[in-house]
């Protein structure tokens, strides 16, 4: 047991075991709940760190535990793990510092923050898992952690939600199953490979491994909330502020689209993909998922809910980077997993502000907030402009590499449907900052609560100031050495032959 | 050794009868003897064939069976009638309710 | 009922099925019984029936003592009966009943002794021993409440106790779980069965007073 | 004095070890496994005022026996011991493997579950009879686990039966009385075909033996009949659908400790009876036999799952579960490869690990609110975290869900469904766990709600809600360590070779 065995270990512990122990503390125990919160968050992100490190000096992290004959669990660090690892990490610890400020004496704080840290710890073992059974377990784990989330507040929606939620992510999760156990008997191993393990396999199996791509894009496209798969999120909503930052950005929706990642690249092939002619369909099935996604967020008026139907259309900028099935536009896939994270946490933790301070749900009410709340704005106008792709934010990195990757694979159908998505965004954003800006502000607010000389509380407001300012960074030091893109281009290489 | 088999088939249609009995019959007292009636069934199969073939000794072997399960239904029934009792004292009926779940 | 007009059908298939399975049993494989002959020298008892119940397949007979007590128990779990045949009974049957026990235990006795060679044996004795105390119990007779705790629990745990008492001793000395010394086996296999004897008997009428005495009528 | 050697054993070898070990090695485990209970049992009814203690004490006893068996069992590999010295045909052999290893282990792990438990919930009048019964049950399990005679595994199942039954009727009210006396008929009953199929083997073949029936047996109507009419005694001892109407009150109105016992150990025993005959002497019959118990288990996974659904009360609920989860071992038979007997096993054993969580779980609810009706919840959930945890926890393997020992079964068995080509058995697996996932979550979606106490709460003892736990953790444990289990299963391959 080495460090080189024991690292994947810890990153997990780091967030397992503070876990449990919160749920052991009482209501009052404030203090010691959220030192312990924090210390966890900063200690998971000096492990990964130190195990970044240590891969760029040509460590091989890997942890091994024997389940079924033939089939381990594992837990691996690779440049695709570790790009999602660092993103839940760094995402989870500014969400943590906003939860705390969001949920100040609200009732079942222990019970929230178990189940919180208990969600991240499964992600980060979605994002190591080392083959597709260990993927499954941390997924399903996911599942079973996030709707305590989902229905904390505990009212009849909330539980509403959370049985819609249940319905669609277990069904999803038994088709993983279904399709993770085939899989194994045709292949006899499940372990994530560059270029994927099921090339080798003889031709007259090929529908069978079409149908089975089938249920697992079915399977994971649940909680990446594909078209027509998408129903849970946008009942979410009712969820607390930060659990739909963490359902949006970090940990839910990015496991599905993680998935695919995984599943395209490491168990397929992305060129055994493309020969079995997977790769169109799903490019359709993502162009579908963004235009629908869009349109409904048109039409919303309650503000959670429009970013809700935003994610549904972003996350699948992720699936359709893939599904194009170029190396540059993979890379604009990747590294829109990290850019709508850092934007859409953003957005929600505004949001959450606006509510919380000036109990503004609804668009129409957010006359002139900007007056009211110039911080908080100030970086939901920066995320909006992420999102809609504009230079030079995050966003229109991603945008730019989706394009030039289409026009690569010769599939210049995908431009219109950027620039058709781009449109609705501004669509559904733009109107949202002039009413904010340039509109004059009501006399009262719905429900107002004083900070004194500040806007808000303090826990509300750092970490909506950071991430909006990570999204600046990550625009602006995209290409720097070590930036976003040079990784991403390394993840890239290693999965089509050079 | 034809008239072997005629018990043994005696046996057989106890037991048939016996639980036909323990079917039909609502009544616990009649249940309960019902289940005696099948076991004798049993034991009279066990015994029956021991001797099939005249001359050598019969096979003690089931007999020391039968003896064992005249026990083991002497023990059930009194469990059985006691339990009839206590019934009968709580509910006032020597019936089971017809099951109503399922 | 309309139930008998599927059930009797299929219990007569049941019959037909059962019957024929019955006839089709071959001659017997010439297996156990000469076995048995060849091994009845060790077996201690020169009636077949009691070696294979006390030696050969003793371990049945042992658990099947953990049966009676075991329903012994449930009986008693089940709390009081109320106490039947209060009024004193007629002259015949006290008559009767106090001609009739000492002849029951002297029979059982005898049961339990020629059991070692001829058809009898432990069973047939506690059968006779319980009915006697069916009897006295019918006659209005009650276990003093002195004896009604300990001593009726050990007299009831006797025979399972003795069995494996001599079981584990057996262990211990011969090496294997219930193995006779063949020298000794016939006075081992008297001692286990006189104690079968008493815990069947007593268990078989403390089943029907039905109820822990001392504990009825609570 | 000198102890025997387990068979197949050779002195040299042992003279070797450290005297420990030695021990470890030469005591007869398996027959210790058995006699120390009984034993136990009549202690506990000789002197009642320390029944507690002893029982307790006893529980912890058999475990380490199982730990000396299975020590012994990975030394030397599957054990026959003679009984008496008599040997098969002749007298009673024990025999223990893998197999039986698992079954006598589960059966101690929960046993002590259900002592500690126990230990504070009967008063002190229950608890007088409780003990030795329940002791006495111990024993007759482990005689039933380790026995290789058909006779003899009659008189344990009587042995079982009876004390069940007894058990039941612990729980006072004439519900717990009703069910008792269908459950002795139903007992009774199936003992008796049971017996009537055993008296056709022996006339056939001159033997009780496993093995040696395993070596003569050949087809011919007696073999036939045999064979029906000991399945049908012991399915209907397992509670199979169509022949389960029995086991939902049974299990529902009796104790908690007592319905925990009955889901977890009773019901599994008449199934393992029924797969040993299957591996050694039925594989004679052929594949129809086989496919018609898959589908009456497909059944019964279906049909209980949605019963469990339908019902009002969370014992009743629990209790359906187990129906349905019956079912799932039942999906072997038509699989009928090593894989899946494996699977079937480790669902067994999961499940009983997990039910009786979710019994202790219930009764625990059940004293803290002097109710279980699943509507009114809420209020007693909120003060019952340690209890509510558990039976989640345990719900994660009943809906086989990661990571859980449910888990690891279900991905079992649909390997084997999905290598043999039947995959219908496997579309079974995934409906149930969806079934199984509806009412599970029917139950804990109430610790969700803000509803606060209405009524005032009985005090239930931290033991009680502790005990749940812990065997809801050890669930979740059997998902993740899942590799040991399975070697242990492989002692002596009762399942043949590979698939």
């Amino acid at each position: 047991m080495n460090w080189n065995t024991a690292l994947p270990l810890m990153v997990l512990g780091s967030s397992l075991l503070p876990g449990l122990m919160i749920f052991f503390l009482s209501e009052e125990h404030v203090v010691a709940r959220t030192s312990l919160n924090l210390a966890s968050a900063i200690l998971k992100i000096v492990l990964i760190g130190g195990m970044f490190w240590g891969m760029l000096h040509g460590h091989h992290y890997e942890s091994r535990l024997a389940l079924l004959p033939g089939l381990d669990l594992v837990l691996r660090a690779g440049p695709l793990s570790m790009l999602f690892v660092l993103l839940s990490a760094g995402l989870w610890l500014v969400t943590t510092v906003y939860a705390i400020g969001y949920l100040e004496e609200s009732p079942y704080r222990s019970r929230f923050f178990g189940f919180f840290s208990l969600c991240v710890t499964a992600t980060v073992g979605i994002a190591l898992a080392g083959n597709l059974m260990t993927f499954l377990v941390f997924y399903e784990l996911l599942t079973l952690c996030t709707y305590p989330l989902i229905v904390h507040r505990g009212t009849e929606v909330a539980r509403k939600a959370g049985r819609t939620y249940l319905i669609y992510t277990i069904f999803g999760g038994a088709l993983l199953l279904l399709s993770s156990v085939w899989l194994y008997t045709l292949a006899g191993t499940l372990e994530f490979t560059d270029r994927g393990f099921l090339s080798g396999l003889d031709t007259s199996l090929h529908p069978t491994l079409i149908l089975i791509f089938a249920l697992l894009i079915a399977g994971l496209g649940v909680k990446a909330a594909l078209f027509p798969l998408h129903g849970w999120l946008p009942l979410a909503m009712v969820a607390p502020a930060p659990v739909s930052a963490l359902l949006h950005a970090v940990a839910v929706v990015k496991a599905g689209a993680f998935g695919i990642v995984r599943v395209v690249y490491d168990v397929y092939g992305i060129e055994f993909a493309t020969d079995l002619g997977l790769t169109l369909p799903l490019a359709i099935l993502a162009s579908a998922t963004i235009i629908y996604g869009s349109l409904r967020a048109l039409f919303q008026d309650e503000l959670k809910r429009r970013l809700a139907f935003s994610t549904v259309s972003q996350v699948s900028y992720i699936v359709l980077g893939i599904a194009v099935a170029g190396p540059v536009a993979t890379i604009g896939g990747l590294i829109h997993l990290v850019h709508q994270g850092v934007q859409k946490i953003t957005l929600f933790f505004c949001a959450g502000n606006l509510a919380e301070t000036l109990g503004i749900h609804k668009i129409s009410e957010m006359n002139g907030v900007a007056w009211r709340m110039p911080w908080t704005m100030a970086a939901f106008t920066i995320g909006a402009f992420g999102m809609i792709g504009a230079p030079p934010l995050a966003g229109f990195f991603s945008k730019w590499y989706l394009a030039r990757g289409a026009l690569d694979a010769e599939q210049d159908w995908v431009i219109l449907i950027l620039a058709g998505s781009s449109i609705l965004n501004a669509a559904y954003f733009l109107p949202i900052l002039y009413i904010a800006w340039f509109k004059k502000p009501p006399d009262s607010w719905p429900a107002e609560r004083s900070f004194g000389r500040n806007e808000t509380s303090w826990a509300l407001l750092i970490p909506t100031v950071v991430t909006a300012m990570m999204t600046l960074a990550l625009g602006l030091l995209a290409s720097a050495p070590f930036g976003l893109l040079e990784w991403a281009s390394q993840i890239v290489n290693r999965g089509f032959a050079q | 050794m034809s008239y072997v088999y005629l018990y043994a088939l005696l046996g057989v249609g106890l037991f048939v009868l016996g639980l036909n009995a323990l079917i039909v019959h609502a009544h616990l007292m009649r249940k309960i003897l019902a289940v005696n009636v099948m076991s004798t069934g049993v034991f009279l199969v066990l015994v029956a064939l021991s001797s099939r073939n005249e001359g050598i000794l019969p096979d003690p072997v089931p007999h020391a069976m039968v003896i064992t399960g005249i026990v083991v239904s002497v023990s059930a029934t009194a469990l059985a009638l006691i339990l009839m009792l206590k019934l009968n004292r709580a509910t006032g009926k020597n019936e089971l309710p017809d099951r109503s779940r399922d | 009922m309309d139930r008998n007009y599927w059930l009797l059908p299929l219990l007569l298939m049941l019959f037909v099925g059962l019957g024929y399975a019955v006839l089709s049993i071959p001659e017997p494989v010439e297996g156990l019984p000469k076995m048995l002959v060849d091994n009845m020298e060790l077996g201690g008892v020169s009636n077949p029936v009691t070696a294979v119940l006390l030696n050969f397949r003793g371990y049945d007979t042992l658990l099947e003592m953990g049966v009676l007590l075991v329903a012994l128990l449930g009986v008693w779990s089940l709390g009081g009966m109320p106490d039947y045949h209060e009024s004193s009974p007629g002259l015949v049957l006290d008559i009767m009943s106090r001609q009739l026990v000492p002849v029951l235990i002297i029979v059982a006795g005898y049961l339990l002794w020629v059991g070692a060679d001829a058809p009898g044996g432990a069973f047939q004795a506690g059968a006779l021993l319980g009915a006697a105390g069916v009897l006295l119990l019918l006659c209005g007779w009650r276990i003093g409440n002195k004896c009604s705790g300990l001593v009726l629990r050990i007299l009831i745990v006797l025979g399972l106790g003795m069995f494996v008492m001599a079981g584990t001793g057996l262990l211990l000395i011969e090496g294997e779980f219930l193995q006779y010394p063949p020298p000794v086996a016939s006075e081992l296999i008297l001692i286990i069965e006189a104690a079968a004897t008493l815990s069947i008997g007593t268990t078989l009428a403390a089943m029907f007073l039905g109820s822990r005495p001392g504990e009825a009528d609570k | 004095m000198n102890f025997p050697t387990g068979a197949g054993t050779d002195h040299c070898k042992r003279m070797k070890l450290l005297p420990m070990e030695l021990i470890l090695g030469e005591v007869p485990w398996i027959v210790v496994l058995i006699i120390l209970p009984l034993t136990g049992g009549m202690a506990c009814f000789l002197f009642p005022t320390i029944s507690k203690s002893l029982g307790l004490l006893t529980s912890l006893a058999v475990i380490s026996c199982v730990w000396g068996l299975g020590w012994q069992l990975e030394e030397d590999g599957a054990q026959r011991y003679a009984i008496g010295g008599w040997g098969a045909p002749l007298g009673i052999d024990l025999y223990a493997d893998g197999l039986s290893l698992v079954m006598v282990a589960v059966a101690a792990l929960v046993g002590l579950g259900i002592s500690v438990y126990s230990s504070s919930y009967f008063r002190r009048d229950k608890a007088n009879h409780f003990w030795p019964l329940w002791l006495f049950l111990c024993g007759a399990l482990n005689a039933l686990f380790l026995s290789s005679d058909i006779f003899n595994l009659y008189v344990t199942l009587e042995l079982l039966g009876l004390t069940a039954v007894a058990l039941v009727a612990l729980a006072d009210g004439s519900e717990a009385l009703t069910s008792a006396m269908r459950y002795l008929l139903i007992n009774l009953m199936g003992s008796l075909f049971y017996l009537l199929g055993v008296a056709f083997l022996y006339h056939s073949f001159g033997s009780l033996d496993i093995a040696i029936l395993a070596q003569r047996v050949e087809p011919s109507p007696a073999v036939w009949a045999a064979v029906g009419l000991i399945s049908a005694g012991l399915l209907l001892k397992t509670a199979l659908f169509p022949m389960h109407f029995w086991l939902p009150a049974a299990h529902a109105s009796a104790p908690a400790p007592v319905s925990a016992l009955l889901s977890a150990l009773v019901v599994k025993a008449s199934f393992y009876i029924l797969l040993r005959m299957w591996l050694e002497i039925f594989p004679i019959v052929g594949i129809s036999f086989a496919q018609l118990l898959g589908l009456l288990g497909s059944a019964a996974v279906l049909w209980g799952g949605i019963q469990a659904l339908r019902q009002t009360r969370l014992k009743l609920l629990v209790a359906y579960s187990t129906v349905s989860q019956l079912g799932y071992l039942f999906l072997a038979f038509p699989l009928g490869m090593s894989i899946a007997w494996k699977g079937a096993l480790y669902m067994l054993l999961s499940h009983a690990v997990a039910k009786a969580a979710m019994f202790m779980a219930a009764g625990n609810i059940l004293a803290a609110g002097g109710h279980d009706r699943i509507a009114d919840l809420s209020s007693i959930t909120q003060r019952l975290p340690l209890t509510l945890t558990a039976f989640s926890l345990a719900g994660i393997s009943i809906m086989g869900l990661p990571p859980s020992g449910g888990f690891i079964a279900k991905w079992l068995l649909l390997e084997a469904s999905i290598q043999s080509g039947q995959w219908w058995w496997g579309a079974i697996l995934l409906l149930g766990g969806l079934l199984a996932a509806a009412y599970v979550f029917r139950v804990v979606s109430h610790v969700f709600t803000q509803a606060e106490a209405t009524h005032e709460a009985r005090e239930v003892p931290a033991r009680m809600e502790w005990t749940a736990l812990v065997l809801a953790l050890v669930v979740i444990f059997l998902g993740v360590f899942a590799s040991w289990p399975l070697a242990m299963m492989e002692i002596g391959s009762p399942f043949g070779g590979g698939s």
